[in-house]
């Protein structure tokens, strides 16, 4: 397992310049690519916890040992879906807030507050 | 027969041929939703009858579990699967004659899919897909929240995009981190394993699970997306967000802490805590909104802070006493806002001055509202009474005195401003009487007689709570029914 | 034939009444180098007042009022032992009963003033109710020491057990002996108490629109009235003997109420009712204070 | 049966309600008859107590009922005032939901009185509070708010002293609670609390006097009168049951709590005589009142707990029956102010009358009800030596006469107002319960033994011995008093008086203008002395005024709601700052489990 540490180390890292752009941008695409970020951080992650070292790819045919773990992976595919849904929601709500709002700062999105 | 599975499947599978109906006949649009609404319901109704001889193990792909994806009823599954069939049924109803949107098909597909969702996460036996399940519900949710397309719907929508998708983003980190060391992620294969986890990771998987499922189960401090996000949506959404999906959110906490991660008293104390904290600062939020529909999202906040409180006691009286709240809320809040939707469409604005007056041009809405309210905060004789009190007898069982005095603090703040939101709305004499159709009344009026009926024999509901508190504390039993020889 | 004993009683205690009341008319006008009135002038100016024709009346209340007056008296004079040889009722009632039973009288006579709509009427009863915060308050708090002293509250047992002269409650208990003089003046409304009737301010008070026969009771009443306030003070602090000694002492009492009342200048109301809570209270919670250490 | 005398008003509030709705009449006579027959079942069943326990609720929860025989000395007081007060009701012309609320009121009332274990009691006291707020929560929004806000405090610090019972012994009977584990002064307090706030004794009585003015007419003598009561009947429980074995070795308690009750009956007394609403100046006269009892309760000798259950009835009778009369007098006139009304003695003279006792008994005079209570006080204080308490409590009393004056000079007496000239009698139904209370309260005050006859056999069940009395004579260690003597007496004088006032001249009747006021009465000045009738009390005891106890709850209840102003800034509507809280969250756990979190 150490030696998935470097790859742990980054994903987690992607994950974090993520949230921190979601943090300190005004601009909600930039918030969306921010999102966008931690979860591929994230979805990193998950592949690097099935890798192994010199691991192939898992098909049949080969022993199952030699192979990385499979499960990962699927999920990870699964994941990338789901973030692609809510990216494009994402860019959907920015479409129409900037129709409403005519702007994208989301430091003026305070309707409603309190 | 029918397999609960169908109640995601059937859903599911509707939902994306929405715009085939609507395309057919755009009338055809809420009867189509309706009768699948109603078949989830019998579903439901099926299940819940069969999940008292013994819990039902649904098998995907053939493969027995922990190899496949699983569903697990258990009485708590059962419990819940029918309560959210049963309001949702009623919300169909509701929407019958609701003002919608167009496309109304979309919006009924935004349904589905929630409803959808919601029913997976209660009764998956998969970290996994419950993770999918939560996106599903969250997007849905997303979408149905922004659905009105007006500043303060996309306002709302999109606070709650932000901070639901962060939260499902660490919940995946916390799967990921389980995943990382048992190598299985089915919910009562890791529950069988836990004992691998070395005690980091788990208690870094607790803190994304908290947080992240937080998000849904409006926990402080990661619920500030609810007042906002309850005030921008549409009524009956509202609705469904406060009682289905925060139920759901709040099914996957207790589900993850108490059967996956075992209850430690670590966890325990922090959801114990968190609660209290939830529950005071939104009842201290509400004491002067001016909204009424913020007000209740802040109750409703409050109410889900109790119930947190109560699940984080752990000991079995106090799990059944937390479910009997959760079961209330779900009542009460459902009254709330459907009838709240319907004062609201007489009225501009749902600022407390503009609906004065209402409980007597709204005679039987005003006192269906009323009749929530009191039972929310604990009139005898209705149900919310004998789930507050079971719930401070087992605070007291475990002489936490402080919390018992925060409650009953809580208790009365919260009696203070829904009396006074009641008085306003009987303030006044000259108005006209000008009730709204019956069929919208119809859901609203069942709520309060489960309301009522409840009230009066709070005991029909015992053994099913008693069953799922039991299922919650009984790790072994629950990891015996998937891993061990119940017949699928 | 206690029927009898009872009328003698009353008409006695009345004519007594009256008869202190000529007296101080006198004695006042000694003091104030007037001649005066003749000592029986009362006697002349109730029958006169009794006998008057053309008597005015304001409503029903207005001319039951001097009527409950006269009836509360009585039966407060009833409920006073006088001396320790004739109790009366005094066994049916004690000392509570007895300073509820005063009130009545007051009460009836401010009913019906009350229907008479002159402002001088009620601001008369106002002040005079107001003035009772402070006398009665005093007069009880001497009062209850020597019945914490004795533990009795009934008024026969405290006249028998102080006895004679030497053995007066005067002076062991002279602090609340002394407050309860200072009470006793202002429930006699003798100055500087004289707040209620105040002639020159509000033309005689509640008194002031009373005529004729009404009049005629009220000054029946205020006869029997001096006799049962001051027979009070003389039970409790002035010890027992025969019903002459009884009379007399009540004289005395009565003449000292009146040469004070002649040197003294009125009270404000609000100064009166502070200065019943100033000093008198002070003396006899003092009073009290000695009983407990006495004990 | 028990059962029944609690249901009774339920079912009666259900049916009345559905039938007021077409009918008013017909909803208030369905009514009467719901409240008539728990007064029916409950007459009969003086002697012996029972016990009930029958589970409505199958759940771990149960309710139980039991008579007892303090229960049924309340419960009979509260079932009559409530049937009195549906007659006001009816001329009030009140409508459907108030016989609805004020119904399930009583049967909340009556819950608290046959309840044998404490859930059941709360469960009714919370019914109680509840439904009597919603009588007037929908005119007066404020002070029904203030009174449910109070009546929660109390009712929720029982419950939690009802929650410390139970953990501590294992049962919820209302037993004593003896080898009890818990800290007993704590609980106790607790416990009183709810009693303390719904009896109105001070520090906990400021939601009374805007609740009592505001709530409809009608319905006031029964919230002042029985309502009240169930804080006296926790109280009795409290301290002579429950906690008794504490009660009897703490003596100082007891002390400083009759210390409260004497300085409530004092202060609510002066407050008043200040009061220009004459359902205020009742309000306050209530809580002084409820002072008195407070005031022996803490004393606990056998003669002064009869003396405060003989002054609790007494209040009952003559607080409701003035309460009745501001009514009757509220239907025809429309006001409840002192300074607007005034002469109307020549318009209702049965109302005037009923007043004219109410206020006999209310300042306490023999032979009316309000004295023997008094008089059993006074004994018992002096046999206990307090002579301080004495003077308080007498002090109190002389206030009532000054308020009591007031009332009925501002309403009855002086000139009457121009408006008022074509004023008829209140109507027949308002009528009724003046008339009926007038019997008690002049019963009960020449033959006070017949109530303590009653009062000594619930001393007994406490352990404490009775009162020696016959039927018309009560007698202390230190004094007697008897009630007919005193009124035999009183007929006779009136008698000799009325003659005096008789034999002599017929008198010539005037207007109560034609009066000594050196010349005609100009036309638009009022004669009427009432605004500001104790003005000069008022300016001496101003700085005393300022000191409001009202001001302290206000001051922590406006903390509390501005804490929540503060606080939901929280929610700041920034979905940044939203996302800084989450951030923040996951490093405090990260913090708080670091410990545990080292790699």
């Amino acid at each position: 397992m150490a030696e998935n540490i470097i790859f742990y180390g980054s994903s987690i890292a992607l994950a974090a310049i993520g949230l921190l752009i979601a943090l300190t941008r005004r601009n909600l695409i930039k918030i969306i690519i921010g999102l966008d970020l931690m979860e591929t951080g994230v979805n990193m992650f998950l592949i690097s916890i099935g890798y192994r070292r010199g691991g192939t790819a898992p098909i049949f045919d080969i022993p199952l040992s030699k192979a990385v773990d499979p499960v990962p992976q699927a999920l990870v595919l699964t994941a990338i879906v789901i973030g692609v849904a809510v990216t494009a929601l994402a860019l959907t709500f920015a479409v129409r807030i900037h129709e409403k709002y005519g702007t994208l700062d989301i430091s003026k999105l305070r309707e409603m507050k309190w | 027969m029918v397999s609960p599975i169908l109640a995601i499947v059937i859903p599911l599978a509707i939902a994306f041929l929405m715009p085939f109906f609507s395309a057919l006949s755009r009338k055809s649009v809420k009867w189509v939703f309706l009768a699948v609404i109603a078949f989830n319901f019998y579903a439901a109704i099926m299940t819940f009858l069969r999940v008292l001889s013994g819990p039902i193990l649904v098998v995907t792909a053939g493969i027995k579990p922990p190899f496949a994806i699983n569903l697990l009823i258990g009485p708590l599954g059962g419990l819940l699967f029918l309560l959210f069939e049963g309001v949702a049924f009623l919300y169909a109803i509701f929407l019958l004659k609701a003002e919608i949107k167009e496309p109304v098909h979309r919006f009924f597909m935004l349904f589905l899919l929630n409803v959808a969702g919601a029913t997976g996460m209660i009764l998956t036996g998969d970290l996994f897909n419950l993770f999918v399940f939560l996106e599903i519900t969250g997007i849905s949710a997303y979408g149905l929240v922004g659905f009105k397309r007006d500043k303060k719907g996309l306002e709302g929508g999109v606070k709650y995009l932000i901070l639901g998708s962060v939260g499902s983003t660490l919940f995946l980190l916390g799967v990921a981190l389980l995943y990382s060391q048992v190598g299985t992620l089915n919910m009562a294969d890791i529950a069988g394993r836990i004992w691998m986890l070395k005690k980091p990771t788990l208690y870094a998987a607790f803190i994304m699970f908290l947080v992240g499922l937080g998000v849904e189960a409006e926990l402080f401090p990661m619920n500030a997306w609810v007042p906002d996000a309850y005030e921008g949506a549409h009524d009956t959404v509202t609705a469904i967000l406060s009682t289905v999906l925060s139920k759901a959110g709040l099914y996957a906490l207790i589900r993850v802490v108490f059967t996956v991660l075992s209850p430690q008293k670590a966890f325990l104390d922090l959801l114990l805590w968190a609660g209290l904290i939830t529950l005071l600062l939104a009842e201290l939020s509400a004491l002067r909104q001016k909204n009424v529909k913020r007000m209740i999202a802040y109750s409703s906040v409050g109410q889900m802070g109790l119930v947190v409180f109560a699940f984080g006691m752990g000991s079995l009286f106090a799990l059944q006493a937390a479910l009997f709240q959760a079961v209330n809320h779900v009542l009460s809040k459902g009254v709330l806002f459907l009838s709240l939707a319907i004062m609201g469409k007489k009225r501009e604005g749902l600022e407390l001055e503009n609906l004065r007056g209402i409980g007597r041009e709204l005679p039987v809405t005003g006192l269906l509202f009323s009749i929530g309210a009191l039972s929310l905060l604990g009139l005898p004789f209705l149900s919310g009474f004998w789930s507050k009190i079971s719930l401070l007898l087992s605070t007291a069982d475990l002489k936490l005195w402080v919390p018992l005095g925060l409650v009953l603090l809580a208790s009365i703040i919260e009696a203070f401003y829904y009396l006074r939101t009641i008085g306003v709305f009987y303030t006044g004499t000259d108005f006209r009487f000008r009730e709204t159709a019956f069929i919208r009344l119809l859901p609203v009026l069942v709520l309060v007689f489960v309301i009522l009926y409840l009230g009066f024999r709070p005991g029909v509901l015992a053994p099913y709570l008693k069953g799922a508190a039991k299922e919650l504390v009984d790790r072994s039993g629950y990891i015996g029914w998937v891993i061990g020889g119940l017949k699928p | 034939m206690v029927i009898l004993e009872f009328f003698l009683v009353l008409i006695g205690i009345t004519a007594l009444g009256l008869l202190y009341g000529g007296i101080a008319r006198k004695w006042s006008a000694r003091i104030q180098r007037r001649y005066g009135p003749p000592f029986y002038q009362n006697f002349l100016d109730v029958f006169k007042l009794l006998g008057k024709k053309n008597t005015k009346s304001h409503g029903v209340m207005f001319a039951l009022g001097p009527v409950i007056a006269f009836t509360g008296i009585i039966l407060s004079l009833f409920f006073l032992p006088l001396g320790n040889s004739r109790p009366l009722l005094s066994f049916e009632g004690d000392i509570f009963v007895l300073f509820y039973l005063l009130v009545i009288a007051p009460l009836g006579m401010a009913l019906g003033a009350g229907e008479a709509a002159n402002p001088n009427a009620t601001i008369g009863i106002a002040r005079g109710l107001t003035l009772m915060l402070g006398y009665e308050l005093i007069f009880f708090l001497s009062a209850i020491a020597v019945m914490v002293k004795f533990n009795t509250a009934s008024l026969w047992k405290i006249v028998e057990i102080q006895g004679t002269f030497p053995k007066w409650n005067l002076f062991p208990f002279f602090l609340s002996a002394f407050a309860g003089l200072i009470a006793l003046q202002g429930m006699m409304g003798e100055k500087p108490f004289d707040l209620i009737v105040a002639p020159h301010e509000i033309a005689s008070g509640p008194m002031v629109e009373y005529n004729g026969k009404y009049l005629g009771l009220l000054q029946l009443y205020h006869a029997i009235a001096i006799v049962v306030e001051t027979g009070l003070f003389v039970n409790v602090f002035l010890g027992g003997g025969s019903i002459l000694t009884f009379i007399l002492k009540t004289f005395f009492v009565f003449m000292l109420a009146v040469t004070i009342d002649n040197i003294m200048p009125r009270f404000r109301i609000g100064q009166a009712v502070k200065f019943y809570w100033k000093y008198p209270l002070i003396i006899s919670l003092l009073g009290i204070l000695v009983v407990f250490i006495w004990r | 049966m028990t059962f029944w005398v609690i249901a009774s008003y339920f079912l009666g509030g259900i049916v009345a309600y559905v039938l007021a709705r077409p009918s008013r009449k017909i909803g208030a006579f369905v009514a009467l008859l719901f409240s008539i027959y728990p007064l029916y079942a409950l007459i009969p069943a003086l002697d012996g107590g029972f016990y009930l326990r029958f589970t409505v609720i199958p759940y771990y929860l149960h309710l139980s009922f039991r008579l007892t025989l303090l229960g049924w000395f309340f419960a009979l007081i509260a079932a009559t005032l409530y049937s009195l007060s549906l007659f006001s009701a009816y001329s009030e012309k009140r409508d459907s939901f108030f016989l609805l609320s004020s119904m399930f009121s009583a049967g909340g009332l009556m819950g608290v009185f046959l309840a044998a274990d404490y859930l059941t009691l709360f469960i009714f006291f919370e019914i109680m509070a509840f439904f009597s707020a919603f009588t007037f929560i929908r005119e007066h929004r404020r002070s029904a708010l203030k009174y449910i806000i109070y009546s929660l405090v109390g009712s929720y610090a029982f419950l939690a002293a009802l929650l410390v019972i139970n953990r501590s012994t294992g049962s919820l009977e209302i037993t004593p609670l003896s080898g009890f584990g818990g800290s007993v002064p704590a609980v106790m307090s607790l416990f009183i609390l709810a009693f303390w706030v719904k009896s109105a004794v001070m520090p906990f009585h400021p939601w009374a006097p805007s609740a009592y003015a505001d709530s409809p007419h009608s319905y006031t003598p029964f919230f002042s009168g029985a309502l009240s009561k169930s804080g006296v009947y926790g109280l009795v429980l409290a301290f002579f049951y429950i906690f008794a074995g504490f009660f009897k070795s703490h003596h100082a308690f007891g002390y400083i709590f009759a210390w409260i009750g004497a300085l409530t009956a004092l202060f609510a007394g002066i407050y008043a005589l200040l009061q220009d609403d004459a359902k205020k100046l009742l309000a306050y006269s209530s809580i002084s009142q409820l002072g008195y009892v407070a005031f022996g309760l803490g004393l606990g000798t056998s003669l002064s707990i009869t003396g405060s259950l003989f002054v609790a009835l007494g209040h009952a009778v003559f607080e409701s029956l003035l309460f009745f009369v501001i009514a009757a007098v509220y239907i025809r006139t429309g006001t409840t102010m002192l300074t607007e009304m005034g002469g109307l003695i020549k318009k209702m003279p049965i109302s005037f009358i009923a007043l004219l006792f109410g206020i006999i008994a209310a300042a306490g005079i023999p032979p009316t009800v309000g004295f023997p209570g008094k008089w059993m006080l006074y004994e018992a204080v002096l046999e206990k030596g307090y002579p301080l308490l004495a003077g308080a409590i007498f002090a109190a009393s002389i206030t009532a006469f000054l308020y009591c004056y007031r009332l009925i000079y501002s309403i009855f007496l002086g000139p009457l107002k121009k408006e008022f000239r074509d004023v008829r009698e209140a109507p027949f139904p308002a009528l009724v319960p003046l008339l009926l209370l007038l019997i008690p309260l002049l019963f009960f005050g020449l033959f006070p033994g017949y109530v303590v006859d009653v009062t000594d056999s619930i001393l007994r069940e406490f352990g404490y011995l009775g009162v020696p009395h016959t039927p018309a004579k009560l007698l202390s260690g230190l004094g007697t008093f008897n009630g007919l003597a005193v009124g035999i007496t009183m007929g006779a004088a009136f008698v000799i008086a009325f003659l005096v006032h008789a034999v002599f001249s017929r008198s010539r009747k005037v207007s109560e203008l034609n009066n000594y006021t050196a010349g005609e009465v100009a036309e638009g000045v009022s004669m009427h002395y009432v605004a500001d009738f104790y003005k000069f009390i008022e300016r001496e005891l101003h700085g005393f005024l300022k000191l409001r106890v009202e001001a302290l709850f206000n001051w922590i209840a406006e903390g509390i709601g501005g804490l929540g102003e503060v606080l939901r800034r929280v929610y700041a509507g920034d979905i940044q700052a939203y996302l800084v809280y989450l951030i923040l969250f996951l490093g405090f756990l990260f913090t708080l489990y670091r410990g545990v979190l080292r790699w």
